[in-house]
């Protein structure tokens, strides 16, 4: 007998067993040891490559199917007579309890199947992150009485990631091919006049992909060139603080 | 039930800030200082606005307790295009069928997950643990001390699910399923919908 | 001028998602491949569509050049109690988020942070600053000398933690990672794997 050699992953022994019930069309209530122990062993063979730990569990499931199967050997019927007796069999069968463990596992890999699918569905919606709150009004917040743990900040930390993702395209990347040195110009004065004529240089490269950085810096030396702004900075090392140039200056 | 439609301007404003936080009903009422019954009214009234606006790029959904303002899902393809170069969090097929063990058979410990499976789960659980999905629920009483696992309202959210009593019924594995697989599986298929690419034999 | 339903949905989920940061006329084109004529039509039908809604909480705004959805000016008042009262969870997930970065990342300074969150984070540094979550833990050197967050005692002591070594792991690597988050998570790991075992051993 030939076997292929296939390297799948299974997610433990159930799974590999509960693949090759599927594989050999055979009845889960009804399974034929010989056959399905001679292919899980030859499974084994062709997973040694599999880390050590991982296949221990493998070889203890290996060695309860050899189990079985020797049981199932034993002339355990003393009267041929009582043979189609169906309490008698379902009592002591000594594949049961294999079968039972394979019906729970095979429940929960269906069940995982099916949030994999709720999962998919909710991933065709989307959403904004909170609105900016604070152009309401200031208001000092984490109150005490809510109790976090750090099973909290993992959450926060997750949605932050998503967020990103979501985020980085949507304003990023549709201006890195958008924005021109005249009109990101035009964005810097307006900017600087919102923050009453000076900022750090900083600021103006706090978000943005590698072009739309490089657009900032050329418009800043445009903007230089005209006179528009002037950059200072107080002393060595310090902050750069970029500002409307003064008149008479 | 009548609603004032002042009130539903102000559910949606509050819906709108708190983006992908959520609100929950409880939340809500307390912010407009609605009735339950009220409340419900004019959720209802809000989705009713989204789903018969044509134009509308909105949709309200219910996940993990908080209702959330979301896209339709119509637009999804064209919101996921702008995303191509940030692929969403992947999972493991491990860490699903751990994921699953645990949301339905909470609070449960590491030693009986890796009994139904057959296999050890530490790794997928810190996996999960770490993307926000399970967190700790408290210890077993006795020798050990064995920690409880539980789901979060991240997984709530991330898996589309209002609450816990949302999971699709668990497959039985009762008397009369015995000796029929077929039917088991069609029943499967018919709950869930599975496109059938090989869906049956998951192999 | 006609206009398509559907990219009128399309453009209110563009600019649903965009948030606070709005969309420009011409970025609003690019993604819906519109002209301009097409577009400010577009835009025209959805402000009129929200002022004929009698019971919409939200409109369009033109601030700076972007396109913002925005909450309706009559509903300002409440908003503010948004902020006061029923847990302003937007807020603490902000200062949460920010947290969570110091806490592994730590020492880490704000225009680490910024970058990580991709929104400006100074309120909450100052929210936990005040609150004694986190404090000052040096200067960078160099150009600027940056101030280094990291977290206090009292953090550790809120949380339950030992100590910061009690912090779960934030990534195992059996998982596909977000992209450009792949190198920071590996270094979490890279902490942190050490007391991968002991990790939830705060009891």
């Amino acid at each position: 007998m030939s076997y292929k050699v296939r390297l799948e992953v299974f997610e433990g022994p159930l799974d590999l067993l509960l693949h090759l019930i599927n594989r050999l069309e055979i009845d889960i209530y009804d399974i034929p040891m010989a056959e399905l122990t001679q292919q899980y062993i030859e499974h084994l063979h062709a997973m040694r490559v599999l880390r050590l730990d991982e296949l221990s569990e493998y070889l203890v499931l290996a060695a309860t199917l050899l189990e079985i199967k020797s049981k199932m050997l034993l002339p355990i019927h003393e009267g041929e007579a009582f043979d189609d007796e169906i309490e008698y069999e379902i009592e002591d069968d000594p594949r049961d309890e294999l079968v039972a463990r394979l019906i729970e596992y095979r429940k929960y890999k269906d069940a995982a199947i099916s949030l994999q699918q709720s999962a998919e569905e909710r991933s065709n919606h989307f959403t904004k992150e909170p609105g900016d709150l604070s152009v309401f009004g200031e208001v000092d917040v984490t109150d005490q009485a809510d109790p976090l743990n750090v099973f909290d900040l993992i959450g926060a930390f997750q949605k932050m990631i998503e967020r990103k993702r979501l985020k980085t395209p949507l304003t990023a990347s549709i201006a890195k091919s958008e924005i021109s040195v005249s009109e990101r110009m035009d964005e810097i004065m307006s900017f600087l006049e919102k923050e009453g004529g000076r900022c750090s240089f900083y600021t103006l490269f706090e978000r943005g992909d590698t072009a739309s950085l490089v657009v900032t810096f050329l418009s800043l030396l445009e903007l230089m060139k005209c006179n528009d702004i002037t950059v200072e900075q107080n002393n060595n090392f310090a902050d750069l603080t970029v500002m409307f140039r003064q008149e008479g200056v | 039930m009548e609603v004032d439609n002042q009130i539903v301007g102000k559910t949606e404003s509050f819906l709108f800030l708190a983006g992908d936080e959520g609100l929950s009903v409880r939340q809500l009422m307390a912010l407009t200082e609605q009735s339950e019954e009220q409340m419900l009214a004019i959720i209802g009234q809000l989705k009713n606005s989204y789903e018969q606006r044509q134009d509308s790029g909105l949709t309200l959904k219910l996940f993990g307790g908080s209702y959330r303002l979301v896209t339709k899902a119509e637009y999804a393809d064209d919101i996921k295009k702008l995303l191509e170069n940030s692929s969403p969090k992947s999972i493991t097929q491990a860490s699903l069928e751990v994921l699953a063990i645990i949301a339905y058979q909470q609070p449960v410990t590491r030693v009986e997950i890796d009994d139904l499976r057959g296999v050890k789960s530490e790794g997928p659980i810190h996996t999960l643990i770490s993307n926000g999905l399970i967190m700790e629920k408290g210890r077993l009483e006795g020798s050990g001390r064995a920690i409880l696992y539980g789901t979060t309202d991240l997984f709530l959210d991330r898996f589309g699910l209002a609450s816990l009593s949302d999971l699709p019924p668990l497959m039985h594995n009762d008397e009369e399923d015995v000796g029929d697989t077929d039917l088991f599986m069609t029943q499967f298929q018919e709950a869930f919908e599975v496109d059938n690419n090989g869906g049956g034999n998951h192999s």
